[in-house]
């Protein structure tokens, strides 16, 4: 037996203590298919070794919450008898070896996870981050992954109706692609991922091939030359597949058929049944020689380990196995009784008539977990700690404005968002470009939500727990200034390696803000997503902490966009006129240094901000407002501007300097916009709050011009919006 | 007075042409592709969405489904039918309608906002539209560019078929580029000789509300219901 | 017998083709001295016949079912018999 | 001299096929008794070569160039003189 074990401990890369661990837990060797039933439940894809001791510190209940981590997708509760589920999931591994197909797979596995839950999916969101723009390397992802994900939401019939993008050298190795999906519920067809005794557990959709071998084991190893030969066959999406297999489920649920869904993503049957079983409380008996396949000669491995796409889970309720059968014929889907349950807690696989694996259900789902010390790269904390009071200032400030605008990381995403139908369902009614979040109404209701999903790679590199702070403070802002509550959020982590000190450090730092975050806002997370070792030969990328919050107004009339929309307004800033060099995207531009810590972060005072902001858009006076974020307040003005063609006409007065007033960053600022009547109201009512204001201006004509104690500055409108509108246009005409 | 909306496999604005046909008061409901009779129903509308994948070419494999044969039944009694986006491409692969739509020249798919010029008020579509109206209505396909031989656009535009193009926005510049896929005179929309089917590939039924940024689609539906009202049933 | 079956589908001369306008771009870029590219379709697949003529026959009529006549043809490019 | 080239481009064995299956299965709907449809791109373009050998040379190289290494393969189907 010794002298057998090493090669099959190489070829399946588990480290030794965790063979020993096996070994203690089964009471013996495991054979070669149970050994990699542990490779791939106990990856940290699946197994959250190193971040499940950290996540157990974000708060996770709240009011609204009917669903919080742990399931497919967290669930909240939004009224008259409606719920909605969301979640968050990357896909960087596989997009950056395929990025039309890789793309393609995260937001059909996003939508399924969704389905699970008894969801009608309503919504997509991505979060993308790649190398710098001028790079071919990123033009081909950049164009390959939006290619795949317009490939499979437009087919499905999802709206995709926001996102993000960021351009960052430390990307260039280990591009991003993170896919988030909201559907919607009534309450009370709430599912779960759950089986009762003695049930069979059918396979619905798509037949099994050797699609991503070993892809969730493989989610979790960095990407070097060396494995570039252990490439799992590509998966491939199948949006029509998908939307039958979407279709049938919801049905299925609907008419009462079924007690438990469970989706099929990372580690095919071996997760999704294994998991299934464990959270019951119960066994699982699977019969492989019932696996609908695609290819001859299958094995078992193969079998287990395979990532097909388009496969759900359902557990019929008693009597209604036929039924299910018939719906599924209906959509000419496979629908097969591949398992059934079992009181001995165990997972038990049989093919040919013979039992090829069996290992106790718990030791698959209770993987060991790590703690481990952090340490913080001095290079960060060097570059964070760097003055920035001597740096000189520009020549043209009026230049720097059409340059700032039209930065990869600033300029219009019209090019990659008209690629995606963002309107099928009928209920998007804050279009992408047009406000912070994304508003979808509910039909038979005056309700909406809006969701928006943020994470500045800058802050985060340079510091990891101010930066995840940032980040919830930012996707939660985005959703008050359309004026929406924010309920809950999923978070998306993206770290590097957990097992060097400073990959231990930023995910630890990131957990600890983002917990210390959402306290403060009282904001729970509902689900996410953990996804590390993203690193290359060179670089390991910034804690990537990509937070989706979901936010509900409670008549959707009142609302507001970012555009300046009626000449007259007057231009209102909550927050302090000046911002920070630190880590802005300015500092990087004219000065070519990402240095400097970010703003700082106040949450009490982010926390009344977005209250108050929210306040004037439900009582009707304001209709338009813009947080100010990366590129400050003369972005945020130009940006105002574009959607109509209204120029504005405003004074700064602060004495800082002209840089830092005008393309200094920071947090709690929102800019909005109120016509005469509503001006002293709001205003009284900010005063009330005890927030700082200024009436900056007013709306009108076709230029921008910002007036400045000693200076003037104007420009066209058009001239700034066709700066803006060219970069990305010329990747993606 | 019943409206079917037709359900290929892959259709996914089905539910959103429903909700727009009952906005206006019709009798709307879903049929299966599988289904071998439309007895009962005055109208029928084919959604857009992507039926079977859209695979191989939009359209292409739909005009297989059963339901096809009935839809051609109606059709031929004079009934109303409409394809909006891939409906379209359906009626066209079928033969409902002449010529066929080709991938846009920009070789992507397109969601965003076009004008259409009314070109025709006679129709069951379009009488709650003024003649020369400049309609705001999405689109969002990647195989729009509408293509026919000469001799048959020829015919088009002296029977008056083509009932919507793509125009300039009002008030603006103008340009090539109101044309968003490249289609051959602009079309946007076309009639049968009969003038009971039509295709189109804006969206219309995404247009019928203010939340939903615009109403300019609502015409269409308020012209059928007027025009199924009169209809014997 | 068992047949394979390989069609060819594409469009017609003198129908725009922006996919094949796109390729021929890329390729002159890359420095290859092309020209006129078209993209088709292929599709491969086995049929059971009883012999060469009824499979072609068969292959004609998925070209029929398939292509589209106003902008495309179809071309039966090979029938070879499976062992 | 100017060569007429055709080049296949087909997803690799074992991968996914979607359109190909869709494509069955209507297919068979209609009656036809077909399977292992695979749907693929053919490419027709024109090229200067000083003979046969350097044109299938060309043609290899536009391979090389067109299919994704990850998914697809080529193959050269035709190589013809034009006169
Ligand atoms: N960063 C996170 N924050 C909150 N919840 C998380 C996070 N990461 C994972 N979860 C939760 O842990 C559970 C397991 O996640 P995962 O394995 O990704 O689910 P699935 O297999 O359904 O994709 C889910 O309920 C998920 O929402
Ligand atoms: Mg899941």
């Amino acid at each position: 037996m010794q002298e057998t074990l090493p090669p099959l401990l190489q070829e399946t890369g588990i480290p030794l203590h965790e063979y020993q661990e096996i070994v203690r837990l089964l009471g013996r060797e495991p054979n070669r298919l149970e050994l990699y039933l542990f490779k791939v439940m106990w990856s940290e894809h699946c197994a959250y070794k190193n971040s499940r001791p950290l996540l157990g510190l974000l708060p996770k209940d709240g009011p609204a919450v009917l669903q919080g981590p742990g399931e497919n997708a967290g669930v909240v509760d939004i009224g008259e008898g409606w719920a909605v589920a969301f979640k968050i999931e990357s896909h960087n591994h596989p997009s950056a070896v395929e990025p039309v197909q890789g793309a393609a797979t995260g937001v059909g596995g996003i939508i399924r996870d969704i389905v699970a839950m008894g969801a009608r999916p309503i919504a997509l969101l991505n979060s993308l981050r790649f190398g710098e723009l001028s790079s071919p390397r990123t033009r081909y992802l950049l164009r390959g992954v939006v290619g795949g994900i317009a490939h499979y939401g437009n087919a499905i019939g999802v709206p995709t109706v926001g996102g993000e993008v960021y351009f960052h050298p430390a990307y260039q190795e280990n591009p991003l692609v993170n896919a988030m999906c909201v559907g919607l519920l009534r309450v009370e067809e709430l599912k779960r991922s759950r089986a009762s005794l003695g049930r069979p557990v059918y396979y619905v959709g798509s037949k099994t091939g050797r699609d991503g071998i070993g892809g969730a084991a493989f989610a979790s190893e960095e990407l070097s030359e060396e494995n570039e030969s252990k490439r799992p066959s590509v998966q491939v999406g199948d949006p029509f597949m998908g939307k039958l297999t979407l279709e049938a489920t919801l049905e299925a649920i609907r008419q009462g058929l079924v007690e438990g869904v469970q989706d099929m993503g990372a580690a095919g049957l071996t997760s999704s049944l294994s998991e299934m079983a464990h959270k019951s409380g119960l066994g699982l008996e699977l019969n492989l020689d019932r696996v609908p396949r695609r290819e001859p000669g299958m094995t078992p491995l193969e079998l287990m380990l395979s990532e097909s796409q388009e496969r759900m889970v359902l557990v019929p309720r008693p009597g209604k196995e036929k039924d299910l059968e018939a719906l599924a014929a209906r959509y000419g889907l496979d629908a097969v009784p591949v398992a059934h349950t079992v009181a001995e807690p165990v997972f038990r696989v049989v093919a040919g008539g013979e039992v090829v694996a069996e290992v106790p259900i718990r030791a698959l789902a209770e993987a060991p977990t790590y703690v481990r010390e952090g340490r913080e790269d001095p290079a960060i904390a060097r570059a964070r700690a760097r003055d920035l009071s001597d740096l000189p200032l520009p020549q043209d400030l009026e230049g720097v404005l059409p340059r700032l605008l039209a930065t990869p990381n600033l300029c219009s995403r019209s090019p990659i968002f008209e690629r995606y139908d963002h309107q099928v369902g009928t209920n998007t009614v804050l279009l992408p470009g047009r406000g912070d979040a994304a508003i979808l109404r509910i039909k038979g209701t005056r309700r909406a939500i809006a969701v928006k999903v943020d994470a500045n790679p800058r802050y985060c590199r340079l510091a990891p727990r101010l930066g995840a702070m940032h980040a919830l403070a930012e996707a939660a802002r985005n959703v008050s200034v359309v004026g929406a509550r924010p309920l809950a959020y999923t978070d998306g982590l993206n770290l590097g390696n957990p097992e060097t000190p400073e990959g231990y450090f930023e995910l630890s730092e990131t957990l600890q803000g983002l917990a210390e975050a959402s306290r403060a806002l009282g904001l729970p997370v509902v689900s996410g997503n953990v996804s590390l070792y993203n690193e290359g030969p060179s670089h390991r990328i910034p804690p990537t902490p990509m937070v989706g919050v979901l936010g509900l107004l409670e008549e959707v009339e009142r609302r507001a966009e970012l555009g300046f929309r009626k000449e007259g307004e007057f231009v209102v800033l909550i927050g302090p006129e000046g911002g920070y060099l630190g880590a802005s995207e300015y500092l990087w531009l004219e000065h070519g240094l990402e240095a400097g810590s970010p703003p700082p972060l106040e949450l009490a005072l982010e926390a009344r901000v977005q209250a108050a902001i929210r306040e004037l858009i439900r009582r009707g006076w304001v209709q338009t407002a813009h947080d100010v974020a990366e590129g400050g307040l003369a972005v945020a003005l130009a940006e105002m501007c574009f959607s109509y063609g209204l120029g504005a006409t405003v004074e700064l007065r602060s004495q800082v300097r002209p840089d830092a007033l005008l393309f200094g960053e920071a947090p709690s600022r929102v800019l909005f916009t109120v016509d005469q009547t509503h001006l002293h109201p709001a205003t009284k009512h900010l005063e009330e709050a005890g927030l700082p204001y200024r009436i900056l201006g007013q709306v009108g004509g076709d230029r921008l011009t910002i007036l400045l104690p000693k200076a003037r500055l104007e420009w066209g409108v058009g001239d700034l919006r066709r700066a803006w509108e060219a970069p990305l246009r010329e990747v993606l005409p | 007075m019943r409206v079917a909306v037709v359900q290929f496999p892959g259709s996914n604005c089905d539910q959103d042409a429903l909700w727009a046909l009952r906005l206006v008061g019709l009798r709307a409901e879903l049929v299966w592709h599988t289904e071998g009779s439309l007895e009962g129903f005055q109208a029928a509308v084919l959604p857009g969405g992507f039926s079977y994948g859209d695979y191989l070419r939009a359209g292409a494999l739909a005009k297989f489904s059963p339901v096809m044969q009935e839809v051609r039944r109606l059709a031929l009694r004079g009934y109303p039918v409409v394809g909006i986006c891939n409906g379209f491409q359906v009626l066209t692969e079928a033969g409902l309608l002449p010529g066929a739509l080709l991938a846009n020249t920009n070789l992507h798919f397109t969601c965003k906002e076009v004008y259409l010029r009314v070109e025709r008020t006679d129709l069951p579509f379009t009488s709650a539209y003024a003649q020369g109206q400049v309609l705001r209505l999405p689109i969002a396909h990647a195989e729009g560019r509408y293509y026919a031989d000469e001799e048959t656009l020829e015919r088009l535009e002296q029977n008056r078929q083509v009932v919507f193009r793509y125009a300039p926005a009002p008030h603006a510049a103008g340009g090539p580029d109101h044309n968003p896929n490249g289609s051959l005179h602009d079309i946007a929309g076309i009639v049968n000789e009969g003038g009971n089917v039509l295709g189109m590939m804006p969206h219309p039924e995404r247009a019928v509300e203010e939340v939903l940024g615009g109403t300019d689609g609502l015409g269409l539906f308020w012209s059928l219901k007027a025009a199924l009202e009169v209809l014997p049933a | 017998m068992r047949y394979h079956l390989t069609l060819l589908i594409e469009l017609k001369d003198g129908i725009l083709d922006p996919q094949g306008r796109a390729v021929e771009g890329v390729l002159q870029g890359l420095g290859f001295r092309v020209e006129g590219v078209r993209v088709g379709r292929v599709l491969e697949m086995e049929v059971e016949a009883r012999d060469e003529a009824e499979a072609r026959a068969v292959a004609q009529r998925i070209g029929q079912a398939l292509a589209n006549p106003v902008m495309e043809v179809f071309v039966v490019e090979a029938v070879k018999e499976l062992v």
